[in-house]
């Protein structure tokens, strides 16, 4: 998320799925949106008959180029530097919105003197240490900031989901120094303009494969969607965010729209394209290490912050919203610990595990490969074939003491002990592996209640329609029982350790037949109320930071304002309006298009009559229009904060971006991001090609490559894996097949793992459509159908050919339709901010013909490791 | 109901092998395996070659009763329709009651035959739901009833008679079933060649003029050869044999004569083949011998064996070529466009 | 008596009414009287499952017993529309080979063994109990830690939130689990 | 032969589907929204190699048939601006003829004309003689092996509660349209001139009209010749063949009645 919550203040889609009707223009890149979001796709339609034109960038010819006015094929790993084009042929054809980005944007704010570009050191910032292997980022802050607290930068502990450091840049500052004629040669408008010179239609075509006209037709196309009367949005994906550059990828994307006033506006705003039912709400209230709900931090043990006080100190921000972190802590830590969260003990602020290091999927499963993890559990979710290079997943799984895994069917992951690859190979047999394994049979979607926050983050409540078959129980269940019991033993053992296991508030009351709890008082408790008298919180605004109020997650609050099913507005389904407001909750306060304040000029009135959202109304002295407005309702546009004015009273009238200290879009990020303020194009960490820009920086020098045996990669360059490799979704299954490969009506309407290549591939390998077709990385090896077409275009990169080989990852040993695991061939790899692997753009090698059967595929690829990588 | 593949190298190969097998026919009508993957590369949809020159139409689902029945029908009709004309013309009473018993045998068979085809065959009462004009199988199947029941009431009737010596009212009841038996028996005998033609297959509907015509020869080629079989040598049945198989010469000859991609599977392959040995044995074959052959038994036999292997042949031949034109898509994306249809729809 | 017998038979009521046997003469019993299956059942809103568009679902289900489910059309998102792996969620939640009882495989063993849930429920807590003793940690130099570090959780973005928000409750605030995820990540 | 064919009769509200190919993003809801509602078995799990059709036709347990047209995509231009169909995805389905072959050809009655206009074949009457399936101009109807035929029932269920048909219901992009016939028609002709219009000069309607099929109620609007898509160029009920085929029987008849009795009166007349 930190894409977007580092440029906008909030890391979520900024705008709906229904808002594309209203666009000019769309660019959908980085996804398939008409195979893997084809209901959400509807309104690209609905925007294409109201005329719209719609763009595809995508290395392949897919269903959603199909319904494309506009497809061109790039280089999978490119995406930095098209993006860069575009960017750079806004700010060189004047393209911009200039009112809007003078005032909304950051553009006019100077930098420090000592701040250098990649353009001249030869790839990195200023700040960056080789033998760190991490940046320094002082030298990126605005010009008379201060880092605040101790050494400046990030723990290497921490990761970009939280608000990091929040706002350090702005503290001391009021206002900034701003050029508004972006003339300084040290604005952040006119170091954006150097850092991009060289990011030309040549660049482009040569780079990505991309003929420079159609870039230029593309680029024009686009950019035409901007001003007062027009409008253009982005879709993306994860053919974005899976890159070793993922996170700078959708920066680039959030400061081409912020040039082209495209943020808050109809028809406007970056849509992220999750892939899961509750993806996005899984990081608001996150299954996640580094962050806990409402994207508070955890504390980190190396940011020294070991009382409440330095959490808060260091986390929170004197201006803009995150003033106000103390509020949603404390309240947080009263919803976890109850009456045993006292003042007089920081609400249990001790009780919560430290972050001593990088406790992501990647790296605890590495931990588990080196025997240093007893048990796991796995909820909803299949490693086994679904996770990156799940081969050597499946051996780490071998030494765990036990697992746990809840899901509907057997997955590979719970039968992984005896009908894995590695066994069938001889690499592990039943009787070697000491695992102790639980299947948990799982409830439906249909056979409990609870919400999902989709793509657009809203929250949907779902009624329970019949009960679960047999055993099958819900993950609430299952936590709740196991609380129980746990809290029970907890109070027989008063050791430190189990102080805030026995403190844990945990009194939820269950319903027939299976004592479930009852999930509506769990969605009050994260909505918040008075601990005096239990009496729910209207919204966050309520909530104190003196232990009166408990909150399980702040930027949910409001959901359940009342007591009584009636007052679930998850579960309120009479829309109102075109944005659907009455329908569901969207985060925050049902606000359903982000930085809305935006749609109107700074002084209040809409930007155009064809484009308006929400505007002053002058009369009422408040904001109003066809959305919530994202803004204090009564602040109006010539507000003007006194000196030293904290939180929101120092955000002025005419700054949308109010979770920012200074309320302005971040065309220039100077903290919460890893590598670097501005987006760089790095070669993904397995390429054919050479950094066209930065021969000596080839990858992306913050990110993690994990090597080790079982992960290797492969070398630059290298003749064994001469191809570009790249993975997707089919619009007939869903991830890795879990939840598909076992319903006859999907496992017949894609039966088969299939390669697509284009037919100079096939002619070069002599590989033949219908036949078979071997395909190796430096991690493993697997066979699949062969489907010639010419919709997987081979591209001329720096006057050579460079051929594409695509593999949808859907298949696995078990199932009705069953077949190689190809996520068996993605490397264990981290984007430095999210550590999200990289499994949109690798290197591989395709051979005509079947692998080898049983222990013989291991032996081919080890030869072929054997083998020197010489010169491609 | 799903089947579950599991792609084992075994299985493969045998997938493999079905795929060539449909590159090369086109097709492979087998359960589980479509002619699907096949031909390898695949041709991309044109007007020409259709979408992926996978079939319009869908193959006759009918198993090997249906051709049996055709044939089996078709004779036992003719032999009524004989049985009748020799008893009006006041010929040999024991002529009369042979063809009567001939035909009586046909009608028991050919009801097992048609409902053993029938994929629920507990329901073979509902084609007398209704009676649909327009429907050859409605048509035929009261035609079939009303047949099996008059010939089987003649042949019985006939029986009575001579046990009791000879009684009016029973020879009366009898020739009214003759009568009766002699007029479904010729729609017997022609029906089957109007349901094939009345069809979407090209091969067939292409001669839906023709089929009813040659059918009718081939039964009365058979019926006669059936009776003679019996141990008949009637000069009329002769000369009856000889008219059959003259007229099957014709259809022969038109058949050859005339070109066109849809009636190719009436000439090439197993199709072609048994079509072909039908027209020789029925036609050229069973008219030489009743030729020269003179007043001889054997050679009359013989041409009677003849018509009937012929008649077989030809049955089987015509359903089987049904199946190789339903997967030719050629003829049914352009057809029409030079011919308008005779007759149009009433 | 008899005339209604006959009447029941297509035949004469197509000589009857002079029809040729292919409209409403040709009807049977129970295609006059054909309803659709969701007719009288009870209906639950709900949510597509798959990817995170969030169809609305209408569930409809009799007697405990799902009976169908398709879009909801009053759903400002999907307008009643769903893709193919929506429209097969009926499937999904009723295919046979949907798990039913707790499987259990001990260490080392060459076969699964079908176990109770409580007894399944008790083993796990000693699982996690025993675990956590071996691998906690209070303080590092003298600074807390409060960390399980043994045990790791993977899972979430298929839960709900209200699910994910017990798992981080139990998992870290109360075990001092750090080792938690999902596929959520940008 | 009755006066007039089975289908011509005046009707209340006909209705119909009109599938716009330009429309269809290929993700097969229709298929799956049909298979669920219909509960027809999966049918096989056969990889196709044939773009992304791996259930290949209509057959009896697949109803709603999605097609992919596959040719040269142009680089810089999206299928949908191209002048060749690049990629082009079809949704196909019975026809419900308004003389349909099938119904005319049914000796049990068990396919009727509904009050909808569909054709609808009764599951508790069809004893399975198969000759629907020989009698489908557009290869629609399929026997099931040893049991009866099947093919889509235009959801007739769902229309008499006034449901929409489920495919129609799922389709996410509108591009399966449902309603009352002639409007449909209507609505098609406009779609037409807008394409047109937009550039998209290969796009037609398919809805053979002036052959004896007289037009069909599930029609489609393609781009490209319809051939593409198997789509015949003129479909013909198979009986306008009946007055040939049974004049010619019954002169066969008549010949060899006057043959034999010819032949028993001369050749052995004693």
């Amino acid at each position: 998320m930190p894409g977007l919550g580092t440029s906008f203040g909030r890391g979520g889609a900024t705008t709906s799925q229904q808002d594309l009707a209203n666009a000019d223009a769309i660019l959908i890149m980085g996804s398939s949106m008409a195979e893997n979001h084809p209901v959400g796709f509807q309104w690209v339609v609905e925007a294409k008959k109201r005329g719209a034109k719609v763009i595809h960038v995508d290395p392949r010819f897919t269903r959603t180029s199909a319904m494309a006015d506009h497809w061109v094929p790039l280089r999978a790993g490119s995406d930095i530097v098209f993006l860069g084009g575009l960017i750079r042929y806004v700010l060189e054809n004047g393209r911009e919105f200039r009112e809007y980005v003078v005032r909304y944007t950051n553009a006019p704010t100077l930098l420090r003197e000592d701040f250098r570009d990649t353009e001249d050191l030869g790839g990195v910032f200023s700040g960056w240490d080789d033998e760190a292997g991490k940046y320094s980022p002082e030298s990126w802050l605005y010009e008379g900031a201060k880092p605040k607290g101790g050494e400046p930068g990030h723990e290497p502990s921490g990761s970009g989901h939280a608000k990091e450091r929040g706002g350090e840049s702005q503290d001391d500052l009021n206002p900034s120094p701003r050029d508004e004629s972006l003339e300084n040669p040290r604005c952040v408008f006119q170091t954006l303009k150097r850092h991009f010179a060289r990011y030309t239609p040549e660049l482009v075509e040569e780079a990505c494969g991309v003929s420079k006209e159609a870039f230029l037709r593309i680029a024009d196309v686009f950019s035409s969607a901007s001003g007062p009367e027009k409008t253009a949005a982005i879709c993306y994906a994860v053919g974005w965010t899976q890159h070793s550059t993922g996170a700078q990828i959708i920066r680039a994307a959030a400061i081409l729209q912020l040039l082209l006033g495209n943020i808050g506006r109809p028809g406007g705003g970056i849509l992220a394209l999750r892939g899961h039912a509750s993806i996005q709400g899984s990081t608001d209230i996150p299954t996640l290490y580094d962050i806990l709900p409402g994207y508070l931090p955890m504390p980190l043990f190396d940011a020294k912050v070991d009382t409440l006080a330095e959490y808060i100190e260091r986390n929170g921000a004197k201006k803009g919203w995150w003033n106000n972190i103390d509020k949603y802590i404390v309240s947080l830590l009263k919803a976890y610990y109850g009456d045993r969260a006292t003042a007089a003990n920081e609400f249990g602020y001790g009780w919560l595990p430290r972050v001593t290091g990088d406790h992501s999927h990647q790296a605890y499963w590495i931990e588990m490969a080196d025997g240093k993890i007893e048990g796991l559990f796995v909820m909803g979710q299949n490693p086994a074939v679904g996770a990156p290079n799940s081969r050597f997943g499946r051996k780490a799984m071998a030494k765990l003491k036990w697992l746990v895994v809840r899901d509907l069917v057997e997955v590979e992951t719970a039968s992984f002990w005896y009908d894995s690859p590695e066994v069938a190979r001889g690499e592990l047999s039943p009787g070697e592996i000491g695992t102790e394994v639980f299947l948990f049979p799982a409830a439906g979607h249909a056979e409990k209640a609870g919400c999902f926050t989709n793509t657009q983050r809203l929250l949907q409540w779902r009624e329970k329609a019949v009960d679960p078959p047999g055993d099958a129980r819900s993950e609430a269940w299952f936590i709740h029982h196991l609380a129980r019991r746990l809290k029970a033993r907890a109070k027989l053992d008063p050791s430190p350790r189990n102080a805030p296991l026995e403190a844990l508030a945990w009194e939820y009351p269950t319903l027939a037949p299976h004592h479930e709890p009852d999930i509506e008082t769990v969605l009050q408790e994260i909505n918040g109320w008075r601990v005096a008298d239990r009496f729910l919180v209207k919204d966050f605004t309520e909530l104190a930071a003196d232990g009166s109020t408990a909150c399980g997650c702040w930027i949910y609050s409001g959901v359940f304002p009342e007591p009584g099913h009636d007052n679930n507005k998850a579960a309120k389904r009479a829309p109102e309006d075109f944005y659907g407001r009455g329908w569901g909750y969207a985060w925050p306060l049902d606000r359903r298009i982000l930085y809305n304040r935006a749609s109107a000029r700074p002084d209040g009135k809409p930007w155009s009559e064809r484009k308006k959202l929400v505007w002053w109304d002058d009369g009422a002295r408040r904001w109003t229009g066809n959305d919530e407005p994202d803004f204090t309702k009564s602040k109006p546009p010539d507000y003007r904060p006194a000196a030293n004015a904290q939180g929101d009273a120092a955000i002025p009238g005419d700054a949308p971006f109010f979770m920012h200290p200074d309320g302005m879009g971040w065309i220039w990020v100077s903290s919460g991001l890893k590598d670097g303020p501005l987006p760089t194009h790095y070669e993904p960490l397995e390429s054919p090609v050479a950094n066209a820009l930065y021969p000596k920086r080839q990858k992306n020098p913050a990110a993690a490559t994990l090597e080790r045996p079982g992960n290797r990669y492969a070398a630059f360059p290298d003749r064994r894996f001469p191809h570009v490799m790249t993975t997707y979704r089919l619009t007939e299954h869903h991830t890795a097949g879990g939840m598909s490969r076992t319903l006859s009506h999907l496992a017949e309407l894609q039966p088969e793992l299939f390669c697509e290549i284009s037919p100079d591939l096939a002619r070069e390998a002599s590989i033949v459509h219908g036949g078979w077709a071997t395909i190796t990385t430096a991690r493993g090896i697997v066979e699949a159908r062969v489907l010639v077409t010419a919709r997987m275009p081979s591209l001329t990169i720096a006057g050579q050919i460079v051929h594409q080989v695509g593999l949808p990852y859907h298949w696995g040993s078990r199932g009705l339709v069953t077949g190689d695991a190809v996520n068996d061939l993605i490397a264990f790899s981290q984007e430095p901010n999210v550590r999200i692997m990289e499994s949109k753009a690798l290197e591989c090698r395709i051979e005509p013909g079947r692998r080898p059967r049983r222990a013989g595929a291991v032996e081919k690829l080890e030869r072929l490791m054997e083998e020197p990588a010489g010169n491609a | 109901m799903t089947r579950e593949r599991i792609p084992d190298d075994a299985s493969e190969q045998a997938l493999d092998e079905l795929r060539r097998e449909a590159g090369a026919r086109g097709a492979v009508p087998r359960d589980g395996i479509r002619p699907a993957g096949a031909p390898f590369p695949m041709p991309s949809p044109s007007a020409e070659t259709g979408y992926y020159g996978l079939p319009v139409l869908k193959e006759p689902t009918w198993t090997w009763e249906v051709p049996i029945y055709f044939f089996v029908g078709g004779a036992a009709g003719a032999c009524a329709a004989l049985s009748a004309a020799a008893r009006w013309t006041g010929a040999d009473a024991a002529l009369v009651r042979k063809a009567r018993w001939i035909a009586a045998a046909g009608a028991a068979l050919s009801p097992p035959l048609l409902i053993s085809d029938l994929g629920r065959p507990e329901r073979f009462l509902n084609m007398l739901r209704v009676a649909k004009i327009r429907s050859p199988m409605s048509v035929g199947a009261w035609t079939l009833v009303a047949f099996s029941t008059s010939a089987s009431a003649a042949a019985f009737a006939d029986l009575v008679d001579r046990r009791l010596g000879g009684s009016v009212p029973v020879r009366v009841l009898a020739d009214a079933a003759g009568a009766l038996s002699a007029v479904t028996g010729l729609g017997m005998a022609t029906y089957t060649g109007v349901l094939l033609g009345a069809t979407a297959i090209p091969a067939w509907y292409e001669n839906a003029a023709v089929l009813p015509a040659h059918f009718a020869a081939s039964a009365l080629g058979s019926a006669v050869g059936l009776i003679e079989l019996s141990g008949r040598s009637d000069r009329a049945l002769n000369a009856l044999g000889l008219a059959a198989a003259a007229a099957e010469i014709v259809v022969g000859a038109s058949l050859e004569t005339r070109r066109g991609r849809s009636l190719e599977p009436l000439k090439t392959g197993r199709a072609g083949a048994l079509i072909r040995a039908g027209g020789v044995l029925s036609g050229p074959l069973a008219f030489g011998l009743r030729l020269f052959g003179g007043r001889s038994i054997t050679m009359r036999r013989a041409a009677g064996l003849a018509a009937l292997a012929g008649s077989l042949c030809t049955r089987i031949g015509w359903v089987a070529a049904g199946h190789v034109s339903a997967r030719d898509p050629i003829p049914v994306l352009n057809a029409g466009e030079d011919r308008d249809v005779e007759g149009g729809n009433d | 008596m008899i005339r209604e017998a006959l009447l029941r038979w297509p035949l004469i009521r197509q000589i009857l009414e002079g029809k040729d046997g292919t409209g409403p003469e040709a009807m049977s019993e129970r295609t006059r009287t054909l309803r659709p299956k969701t007719d009288g059942a009870q209906v639950a809103r709900s949510v597509c499952p798959y990817c995170a568009v969030g169809c609305g679902q209408l569930v409809f289900h009799r007697g405990n017993r799902l009976v169908s489910i398709e879009g909801d059309p009053e759903s400002p998102i999907s307008r009643g529309r769903l893709c193919p792996k929506g429209s097969a969620s009926f499937e999904l939640l009723t295919h046979t080979q949907r798990l039913q009882k707790v499987k259990y495989r001990a260490p080392f063993a060459k076969e699964w063994a079908v176990i109770d849930l409580e007894t399944a429920m008790d083993m796990v807590a000693e699982r996690v109990w025993e675990s956590r003793e071996r691998t906690f940690q209070e303080t590092r130099d003298g600074r807390p830690v409060m960390q399980c570090r043994g045990i790791a959780h993977l899972g979430g973005a298929t839960l709900d939130n209200e699910e994910n928000y017990l798992i981080k409750k139990l998992f870290t605030a109360g075990l001092g689990m750090v080792a938690v995820s999902n596929q959520a990540r940008i | 032969m009755s006066a007039e064919p089975a289908s011509a009769r005046v009707r209340p509200r006909i209705t119909g589907f009109f599938t716009d190919s330009t429309l269809c993003i290929g993700c097969k809801a229709c298929e799956v929204a049909c298979k669920e509602w219909n509960e027809i078995p999966s049918d096989g799990f056969v990889w196709s190699g044939l773009s992304y059709d791996n259930t290949v036709s209509l057959g009896h347990s697949t109803w709603r048939h999605v097609k992919f047209v596959e040719r040269l995509p142009v680089h810089g231009a999206g299928g949908f601006s191209s002048p060749d169909v690049s990629w082009e995805f079809s949704s196909d389905v019975c026809k419900h003829c308004e003389v349909a072959g099938c119904l005319e050809a049914c000796p049990t009655g068990s396919i009727v004309r509904t009050e909808f206009g569909g054709v609808y074949i009764q599951p508790d009457v069809c004893n399975g003689c198969g000759y629907c399936v020989v009698s489908c101009p557009f290869g629609v109807v399929d026997r099931r092996p040893h049991d009866r035929a099947f093919k889509c029932t235009f959801c007739y269920d769902r229309q008499k509660a006034g449901m929409v048909p489920a495919c129609a219901k799922a389709c996410p992009t509108e591009s399966i349209r449902f309603g009352e016939l002639e409007v449909l028609r209507r609505e098609a002709a406009a779609r037409l001139v807008e394409l047109r219009a937009g550039g998209v000069e290969d796009a037609v309607v398919y809805d053979p009209r002036d052959t004896s099929v007289g037009g069909i109620h599930a029609f489609f609007l393609v781009r490209g010749d319809p051939k593409m898509y198997n789509l015949p160029e003129r479909p013909e009920v198979p009986t306008v063949r009946l007055r040939p085929a049974w004049r010619s029987a019954g002169a066969a008849a008549a010949a060899i009645l006057t043959a034999a009795i010819g032949a028993f009166l001369f050749a052995d007349g004693k």
